[in-house]
């Protein structure tokens, strides 16, 4: 491990991850907009992202940097469907008001 | 001593006949009523008279001794791993034998003429050549598990014949309730039976009187248990309840079994289960002390009733109570001896009181009867007979089987008993002249209005209604049976009533020497008053009770005026005796009522209620917590997003720790 | 040879579905045909006719492994007998599907008890719930009594299940019923217990007993008579073959809780059934009572009285059969089973009249007939273990059952006749012949009995003499795990001890 | 260092500003200057290639897709909240508890490894792939470990894009008219071939 | 140039894989030539591919191959799992109503070949970065199949599907960064050393990690996404979702138990997933009680019996992973048969679901399918003689082997609850007194064809219960 090639402790940067990645969070739960759901969605994922690339550099292992790449690459086409099915989903219903789209449950 | 009781194992073929052709009779019966019809009666009648000859046959063989041997023994089979049968001749079952076949014969006989309109006849004699069977079973078995089947047959028998007439609702309880009871005295049994089998380690007689105190400690508590099954069967406080109820049943199956044979099973038991009384004292107390209860409680109950057929029952009770308290005490011959004469006299009454009953269609209430010497002499006669045989007159067979019994409990010490018997003796003399004087002088009163005569009148209408409903007559027919058929057997049974006992005067007796060797000899301090002293007082209270009787019912200004005398005492009997003692009643409220009431209680309450209602509060909780699970689902995306955050959250707080603490 | 006893009713009750829905005839003479061929075989082919077909070597050893040799061989033979004299009764709107669920049981049924694999033994136990439930679907009156019977049976399936896994890793093998080897351990105790909770549900004991009144009452009479009789047993026959060669100890560590629960039940039973109006429930609450006495007896492990449980439980099937069937032909002629409505049916059908009292007597423990001699061995086997106050208690309801049987009996065949009764013939001879083997079994089983107790010995043998307790054999799993896995690992050995 | 504190600060910031936009757009807004700032911290990491891909990808393609989907369904009214807010009241404590124990699980990961982590270094070090620091996150360094030791990911990938693509068109063209969507589908699948072709070139 | 690393050996052990992916662009391609085809043509060709990739993973089945530097193990273990994989996508392919939009069969069957492809990916992959493409590549295609049909249940569905599901991959990314940070490599492999074992990142990594797994799995309470999105699928959709996805996830579960736990960690680690497990047999059959759609119940079912599967690995014997195996398989065929009958059912197949009004009284009309439907019920219950009998045997003496009484006691406890609800569906097959439903059926010969196989092998199981011996070790 070669934590010497950080600028700044490995400690800032787990945390600053983990904050991003509770931000994503909160806002999955917090928002109502499907689209900001699926943002944030994407803020979670690029807090991984910035973890695996930090572990990349300390380890000095691009199995990392490889990886944060397939997640994009996955991001992409995920963002790529969910905006198809917001649009399904707003063809039927004229909103994409999430708490609307409650007929399934029990 | 006590083993020479037992009888000589071998092949008797005759003990076959004896024991087998009334099951055939029954069988046959059963099976071919409808073709036999009133030939079923004679059918039933041959099957008897077939086992008596052949007990007849077979006296030699049951005198036989062998060694310390006395009688016959035939090995039957196995019945279970260590439980033999067999079946036991010997000079005790030998009595049994005769009385049940003889008298039996004659009461079947009676039977004949006395069903001789019913539609049923085959059934009822299937039934009571059955009851024979198993009388039969119960005295000839060897063992105590035999002797429990027979026990439990006749029972069986009882509660047929007592409920033969089951669309009558009466007959059909007083049916259940002698058939409880017995069961209570099968169970007595069957717990000594439990008893013995552990302790002693075998069921035969032999083998368990070989050795009475292998029992020990618990010698005493299967003389306790047997005696509650002998209590039970032979109507001795506190079980004694059901004997008058059984008399629901047709009159002869009264005679048959309700006085000659099956309620004297207890006697018979405790007279065979004399080792095991020889050996406990505290036994004998017991069991004396019950007999003499009986006997006395039975005689002032005879005192409060007016059913001819009650009064009998009551003056059952109360001789087998000295029987019991006879063979309770030790005097075994003395009680067997009652139990001998005590057959015919009260078959006699009984079949005589038929007689009555028979004529004047089924009305059983004394205080309607009146003058019946002239319309029925047979019966009149032979009942007389009977009476005096019963209350002890000198000559007559129950003066000299009662005078052993008392002396008996005196010769063994319980002068008490002494007492309660000479007691009990003047009671039974003045209810049983007083039912002879009231049925038999006079002028008929079967016109006048019931209530004149005390009756209440729904109470004895409508038993009278049913009684005579219950008859259900050929159609084709509507003829009396010739006469014959009833008088005949009475007739028999009135002289026996009166000569039977001359085998049994003093200690030389043919009697004594029969049972020489049938019962434990023990010798006995001189008792403090004579048998003389004793025979002169029974005789006085014989004649106290008698003179009060003739003074208040026979004399000619009594007969006059019979119908206003028998309203004032109908309405001043003590209430006590009326209801009983309360002991019915006493019964129901501790016994029956509770017994209900918890199982209404569990089966209306307790059971769906509490048992299933925690089986249901689980599945409602079921429910509930289907419903919790499912509330989450609201359907909410974001509050799906939440639980998976929080429980993201519970595990990371899971991990952090663990992760941190190692 | 023994798989015959079980495959052919259920491939032959399976075949009656092919048949049209009114069919009367075809599937009566099919079924008699099946349960007489197979009450039959093993009279005539005799030995054990074993099948045995390796089924697990792990996690512990398990087998296909049937035979009626041993205590099976007269459960088999009664159970023949039952199917035979149920279908033989049969005479319904639905007698095709109620023939074809009679043999579908009866070929579980046969599953269960000619099983020598535990394994084998479960999977039967729970088989044999299904054609009873789909009577309760089809007959029922009430919705919620098939629940009732299933979801209690299926409950006390699953811990048998249990048990059984636990036995088998324990003991590295499940096919050992007609062996003994006494398990001891801390953990033999507990899945006892399992097995104990099923065998009770089913037998059935004081507080799981729920489902089997309702049940009794609301299946057609001829299922439940085979249900009554035999299905019941199958607890008793768990604890005979199961209970004692394996857990005499451990069935001695419950000892007082079952005893105190059988001897509840028999009082139990015995108050409810005194007062019931339900004919049916009547029958059903003895039940409770009677079996309660089989339950002491096992538990008082005393060879005589385990002998006498054997005998008892046959008489027991055969007057419960035999009582539900003519109840059945009372039900079927006068619509109610009510006792507050019935009434004098003897004068007009003798024949029902003498079936019914015979087996009512039977059931009253009438000495002479099969139920007596259950009783008197079975108590004397419990008095003489020292169990003096259960043996005197179970005497009270020896009396109780006297009068509700009576009750039962006199309220329906005597008193007078009831004018509102609307059919009043007497027993048809099919009917007759379907009660008669059953009444007959009963008088000679109780006139002799020795001939069925011979054949009980074998159960009764391993209780009287001393166990010798041994320690289990591990059983060996597949290669080496990868991973040591330390506090799993740790308790594996704990358990295995 | 100052440059990760200011980073880090714009990333915080931005992602809030992300999750707390009033309108779709700005969060968009937001994203974009959030994924700005994460591509500078990645250069910072030496990850170059990973830097432009994330500008390019992120910034370029993803967020325009978003843009384009807001247009779309902006014509509506009011399309993002129409009823109550029906998150339970509960929904809040509960997600300030989860908030404030992923608090805790910060302390914890960040406190703790100072003790636990060092001592592993040594030994752990030697045994990952590592590669020279020079050469370290290039694009060379880079594309040789995508085609040669984790080639197989990268051919899977084409997998995950095809079914993207195939996906979107089977839900988007739903609606609309059988031939067109069919056509469109060819001609977008054939492009996606092409795309894939290309990059397994490179 | 660069040198290839690989050689024929690792491509071949994902030649499966490729050949159903290539199958994919081959229906593709067929559809694009040949316009008038109705469905059937997809279909047929898209189970002709999967047998062909199930026939040439057969053949690697026996041996142990450590491909592409150790991102793809493929050896028993793997190979059972693709079969199953396989098995369940041909038969939830047979489920499809292929005439109904034809025009669309060729686009579905292609994203389900692919889903099959990613989960079989999952089967066999042994490191970070194959297991979540896998995983993706799974859940992409099941996010569009999800909302595909054209009601507003299933539009519904695939939203919620692929929030929910997005924001689990979060979860798992972020637990995959720091498995990463502690070992210094994507490789399960390097995970299992003490040294790891002793880094906070490990746990907290391996924590997150199996959040996400258990979000795949739905277990309580990651489960709540599961009931909606069953409901609101297509039916062949559900079907197929209700045992790939368990199938895929339970792989890599297995994998990460047996191959990725450092010496003496495992218990500790795992204690929180078995927990979970436990709960899910309680909750997920508590969740069954009061249904009134097929579907939904059976996704609540899958609940508790995944949580029974995952049981099976309590303890990591070595023998758990065969039992799980074999349950897992029976359940496959329990399940998919039960999916059969409701597909035959369903009154209207690409509308409102499958309402259990459709149930009542089918003993009347048609009783083979009752009793069908009757068998399935009684196999998922437990009864004997089915393999869900024998399964949940195995599965308890595995518990109680394993130190893991307290799972044995909940699993029965959570067969008893759940007799309550398929109960209630057989009865109301069989109750006279229920009113019936009468609808058409499905015209699915396949869907027949699938029902009668699912029956066959039910029963086959319980009496030749055969699990795979060398399904260990699972990393090399």
């Amino acid at each position: 491990m070669h934590e010497s090639l950080l600028p700044v402790a490995l400690v800032n940067y787990i945390s600053l991850s983990l904050v991003i990645f509770l931000i994503g969070v909160a806002g999955v739960v917090l928002r109502r907009n499907p689209l900001v759901m699926l943002m944030s969605i994407e803020l979670m994922w690029n807090a991984a992202n910035l973890l695996f690339l930090t572990f990349a550099r300390v380890w000095l292992n691009n199995a990392g940097h490889i990886f944060a790449f397939l997640v994009i690459t996955v991001a992409a086409a995920e963002a790529a469907i969910g905006l198809a099915i917001v649009v399904v989903v707003f063809r039927a219903r004229q909103n994409v008001d999430v708490d609307e789209v409650a007929i399934l449950k029990g | 001593m006590s083993n020479h009781i037992m009888g000589v194992p071998g092949s008797y073929p005759i003990l076959f006949v004896i024991w087998l052709v009334p099951l055939l009779g029954a069988v046959l019966c059963w099976a071919f009523g409808p073709q036999l019809k009133r030939f079923a009666g004679v059918l039933g009648s041959a099957a008897i008279g077939i086992s008596f000859i052949a007990a007849l046959v077979a006296w030699g063989i049951a005198t036989q001794t062998s060694g310390a041997q006395t009688g016959a023994q035939q090995p039957l089979f196995t019945w279970l791993q260590g439980f033999d049968f067999g079946l036991l001749l010997d000079p005790l079952s030998l009595i049994w034998v005769f009385i049940i076949t003889g008298v039996g014969f004659l009461i079947h006989l009676y039977s004949v003429g006395y069903m001789w309109n019913d539609n049923a006849v085959a059934r009822f004699f299937a039934y009571l050549n059955f009851f024979v069977f198993a009388m039969l079973t119960l005295v000839l078995s060897d063992n105590f598990v035999g002797l429990l089947v027979g026990w439990g047959l006749v029972g069986l028998a009882s509660y047929f014949l007592i409920g033969f007439w089951f669309f009558k609702p009466s007959a059909v309880a007083a049916a259940r309730k002698a058939f409880v009871i017995n069961v209570v005295g099968d169970v007595g049994i069957m717990f000594a039976i439990f008893i013995i089998v552990t302790k002693a380690g075998s069921i035969r007689f032999a083998d368990v009187f070989a050795n009475p105190h292998a029992l020990d400690p618990w010698l005493f508590w299967t003389c306790v248990f047997l005696f509650i099954g002998a209590a039970a069967k032979s109507a001795q406080l506190p079980l004694h309840t059901w004997l008058p109820d059984a008399m629901e049943g047709p009159t002869p199956v009264s005679a048959l079994i309700h006085a000659a044979t099956m309620v004297t099973a207890g006697v018979y038991l405790v007279a065979r289960c004399a080792p095991l009384w020889s050996a406990s004292q505290d036994a004998q107390t017991l069991v004396g002390t019950v007999g003499a209860l009986t006997a006395l409680a039975g005689a002032l109950l005879g005192l409060a009733q007016w059913d001819i057929k009650r009064i009998l029952a009551y003056s059952t009770m109360s001789q087998i109570g000295y029987m019991i308290m006879g063979v309770g005490v030790g005097a075994f011959s003395a009680g067997v001896a009652h139990f001998f004469t005590h057959a015919f006299f009260k078959a006699c009454l009984f079949l005589g009181s038929g007689i009555i009953i028979h004529e004047l269609a089924d009305e059983q209430d004394i205080r309607l009867m009146g003058g019946m010497r002239k319309r029925t002499p047979v019966a009149f006669w032979a009942m007389g007979a009977a009476v005096l045989a019963i209350i002890g007159f000198p000559g007559f067979a129950g003066y000299f089987s009662k005078d052993q019994v008392i002396f008996g409990a005196l010769e063994h010490g319980y002068v008490w008993m002494w007492a309660v018997g000479l007691l009990t003796a003047g009671i039974t003399a003045y209810y049983m002249l007083r039912l002879f004087f009231v049925t038999f002088l006079g002028s008929y009163r079967g016109e006048m209005n019931p209530a004149d005569v005390g009756i209440q009148t729904q109470v004895a209408a409508s038993a009278a209604t049913i009684a005579h409903e219950t008859h259900e007559p050929h159609a084709e027919d509507h003829a009396h049976a010739p006469a014959w058929i009833m008088a005949v057997p009475v007739a028999i049974l009135g002289f026996f009533s009166f000569a039977a006992g001359y085998i049994m005067i003093g200690p030389g007796s043919p009697w004594a020497q029969f049972f020489d060797r049938s019962f434990p000899h023990e010798t006995l301090p001189p008792a403090t008053i004579s048998e003389g002293v004793t025979t002169g007082l029974a005789v006085l209270m014989l004649v106290i009770g008698g003179a009060i009787a003739y003074q208040r019912y026979a004399t000619r200004q009594a007969l006059a005026d019979a119908p206003a005398r028998l309203k004032r005492e109908s309405e001043t009997l003590p209430a006590i005796l009326v209801r009983l003692y309360y002991w019915d009643d006493l019964i129901e409220l501790l016994v029956v009522r509770p017994s209900q009431r918890l199982g209404e209680f569990f089966g209306r309450w307790f059971d769906p209620h509490f048992v299933d209602g925690v089986v249901r509060e689980v599945v409602l909780t079921n429910r509930f917590l289907g419903t919790l699970v499912r509330s989450f689902q609201t359907g909410l995306l974001r509050a799906y997003a939440l639980i998976i955050v929080f429980g993201a959250a519970c595990f990371a707080v899971y991990y952090a720790l663990e992760g941190a603490l190692r | 040879m023994a798989l015959i006893l079980i495959l052919l009713p259920i491939v032959a009750g399976c075949a009656l579905f092919l048949l049209p829905r009114t069919d009367r005839t075809i599937s009566r003479v099919t079924g008699c045909a099946v349960a007489a061929i197979t009450f039959l075989l093993p009279l005539i082919a005799g030995g054990g006719g074993t099948f045995a077909a390796r089924w697990l070597s792990r996690p512990f050893t398990a087998s296909l492994h049937w035979s009626w040799g041993g205590p099976a061989f007269w459960i088999v033979l009664l159970l023949a007998l039952c199917t035979f004299c149920a279908v033989l009764a049969t005479n319904m709107a639905q007698t095709r599907t109620m023939v074809a669920l009679l043999l579908l049981l009866e070929g579980t049924m046969m599953g269960v008890f000619m099983a020598r694999d535990i394994l084998a033994f479960a999977l039967f136990w729970d088989l044999m719930l299904i054609p009873p439930f789909f009577a309760l679907v089809g007959w029922g009156e009430h919705r919620d009594t098939a629940w009732r019977y299933l979801i209690y049976n299926f409950s006390g399936g699953l811990l048998l299940l249990l048990s059984t896994a636990a036995f088998g890793v324990l003991y590295g093998s499940t096919d050992v019923i007609g062996t003994s080897h006494q398990l001891v351990g801390e953990w033999a105790p507990w899945i006892f217990a399992g097995f104990a909770v099923a065998f009770a549900v089913k037998t059935p004991l004081f507080p799981v007993h729920t489902w089997m009144p309702a049940t009794y009452s609301d299946t057609p009479p001829v299922m439940v008579s085979v249900v009554s009789s035999v299905q019941s047993k199958a607890g008793l026959f768990g604890f005979l073959v199961i209970g004692l060669p394996f857990f005499a100890n451990a069935m001695g560590e419950w000892k007082w809780l079952f005893i105190v629960l059988s001897l509840i039940s028999l009082l139990y039973g015995a108050f409810i059934a005194l007062m019931q109006t339900d004919a049916k429930r009547i029958v059903a609450y003895s039940s409770l009572s009677h079996l309660g006495l089989i339950v002491l007896a096992i538990f008082s492990q005393n060879p005589i009285a385990i002998q006498g449980a054997f005998i008892y439980i046959v008489a027991h099937a055969l007057f419960s059969a035999a009582l539900f069937l003519v109840l059945g032909y009372i039900e079927e002629r006068e619509d109610t089973r009510s006792l507050v409505r019935l009434g004098g049916l003897g004068k007009v059908n003798p024949k029902l009249a003498g079936a019914f009292t015979i087996a009512a007597l039977a059931a009253l423990g009438l000495p002479g007939l099969a139920g007596f001699v259950g009783e008197i061995v079975i108590l004397t086997g419990v008095f003489k273990n020292g169990f003096f106050w259960p043996a005197l208690i179970a005497l009270v309801p020896i009396v109780l059952a006297s009068a509700y049987m009576l009750r039962l009996l006199q309220d329906i065949i005597n008193g007078p006749e009831r004018a509102d009764i609307p059919e009043r013939r007497d027993l048809t001879w099919i009917e007759g012949l379907a009660v008669a083997p059953l009444l007959a079994a009963l008088v000679i089983l109780g006139v002799y009995p020795h001939a069925v107790l011979s054949a009980a010995a074998t159960v009764a043998a391993p209780t009287g003499s001393v166990q010798v307790s041994s320690t289990f054999r591990r059983h060996e799993a597949l290669g080496a795990p990868t991973l040591a896995l330390g506090g799993a690992e740790f308790r594996t050995e704990r358990l295995l001890k | 260092m100052i440059l990760f504190y200011i980073l880090a600060f714009v990333l915080i910031a931005s992602a809030i500003f992300v999750i707390t936009a009033q309108k779709a757009v700005y969060s968009v807004v937001g994203l974009l200057v959030h994924f700005a700032a994460l591509a500078i911290m990645y250069f910072s990491l030496a990850a170059e290639f990973l830097a432009v891909i994330q500008i390019i990808v992120y910034s370029g393609a993803i967020l325009m897709l978003f843009v384009f989907v807001i247009a779309l369904l902006s014509s509506g009214v009011a399309p993002f909240s129409v009823g109550p807010n029906r998150l339970p009241k509960i929904a809040g404590p509960v997600l300030f508890g989860v908030i404030v124990t992923l608090g805790f699980l910060v302390y914890g990961v960040a406190h703790i490894p100072a003790a636990a982590v060092h001592p592993i270094t040594a030994s752990a070090s030697a045994a990952g792939p590592v590669g020279a620091a020079n050469v370290f996150g290039s694009v060379a360094d880079f594309g040789k470990a995508l085609f040669t030791t984790d080639l197989l990911p990268f051919e899977i990938t084409a997998f995950i894009l095809m079914v993207a693509v195939i996906g979107v068109i089977l839900l988007a063209g739903d609606s609309a008219p059988y031939v067109q969507s069919r056509r469109r589908a060819r001609i977008v699948e054939r492009d996606m071939r092409e795309a894939i072709l290309r990059a397994g070139e490179e | 140039m660069i040198s290839n690393p690989y050689t024929w050996a690792d491509w071949n052990a994902v030649f499966p894989l490729f050949i159903v992916g290539g199958t994919a662009v081959v229906i593709l391609l067929v559809d694009l030539v040949m316009r008038k085809a109705n469905g059937w043509v997809s279909i047929l060709l898209g189970i002709a591919g999967l047998i062909g990739a199930a026939l040439v993973a057969a053949q690697s089945y026996g041996q142990t191959r450590n491909a592409f530097g150790g991102g793809f193990v493929l050896g028993g273990f793997a190979v059972v799992l693709q079969e199953v994989i396989i098995i369940s996508a041909i038969f939830s392919l047979a489920l499809f109503h292929a005439t109904r939009r034809p025009e669309r069969m060729g686009g579905v069957v292609a994203l389900m070949l692919w889903a099959t492809s990613g989960a079989m990916l999952m089967a066999g992959a042994a490191n970070l970065m194959t297991i979540f493409l896998g995983l993706e590549l799974l859940s992409l295609a099941l996010y569009c199949l999800c909302a595909l049909a054209e009601r507003p249940t299933s539009r519904e569905a695939g939203l919620k599907y692929l929030i929910l599901s997005s924001t689990a991959s979060g979860f798992l990314l972020f637990g995959m960064a720091m498995l990463f940070g502690a070992s210094g490599s994507v490789s399960l492999a390097s995970l299992a050393t003490p040294a790891v074992a002793a880094n906070p990142l490990y746990w907290m990594g391996g924590g997150l990690f199996l959040v996400g797994l258990a979000f795949k799995l739905s277990l309580v309470p990651f489960h709540v996404w599961s009931p909606d999105v069953y409901e609101g699928a297509p039916l062949p959709v559900t079907a197929y979702m209700s045992v790939v996805t368990k199938a895929g996830t339970l792989a890599v579960f297995a994998r990460f138990v047996y191959a990725a736990l450092p010496g003496g960690a495992s218990h500790a680690l795992l204690m929180p997933f078995f927990i979970i497990a436990g709960i899910s047999m309680i909750a997920g059959n508590l969740g069954m009680l009061a249904q009134t759609d097929m579907k939904r119940l059976l996704a609540y079912s899958g609940i508790a019996q995944i949580g029974y599967i995952v049981a099976a690995l309590a303890g990591g014997t070595a023998l758990g992973v065969r039992y799980a195996i074999y349950y897992l398989v029976a359940y496959m065929f329990m399940n998919l048969g039960a999916f059969a009958v409701v597909a035959i059912c369903s009154p209207t197949p690409d509308e409102e679901g499958s309402r259990i009004e459709s149930f009542h009284g089918l003993a009347a009309r048609r009783p083979a399918l009752a009793a069908a439907m009757t068998f399935f019920l009684l196999a998922l219950a437990g009864f004997p003689p089915t393999a869900g009998f024998l399964g949940k045997i195995l599965i308890l003496s595995t518990n109680v082997g394993a130190g893991f009484p307290w799972l044995a006691a909940l699993l029965i406890a959570g067969t008893a609850i759940s007799l309550y609800a398929y109960f209630k569906v057989i009865r109301l097959m069989y109750d006279r007194h229920v009113k019936a439903y009468h609808g058409a059926f499905a015209r699915l010969p396949l869907a027949y064809v699938t029902m009668a196989i699912c029956v066959a092998l039910v029963v086959i199981m319980t009496f030749y219960p055969l699990t795979p011996s060398n399904v260990l070790p699972l990393v090399k």
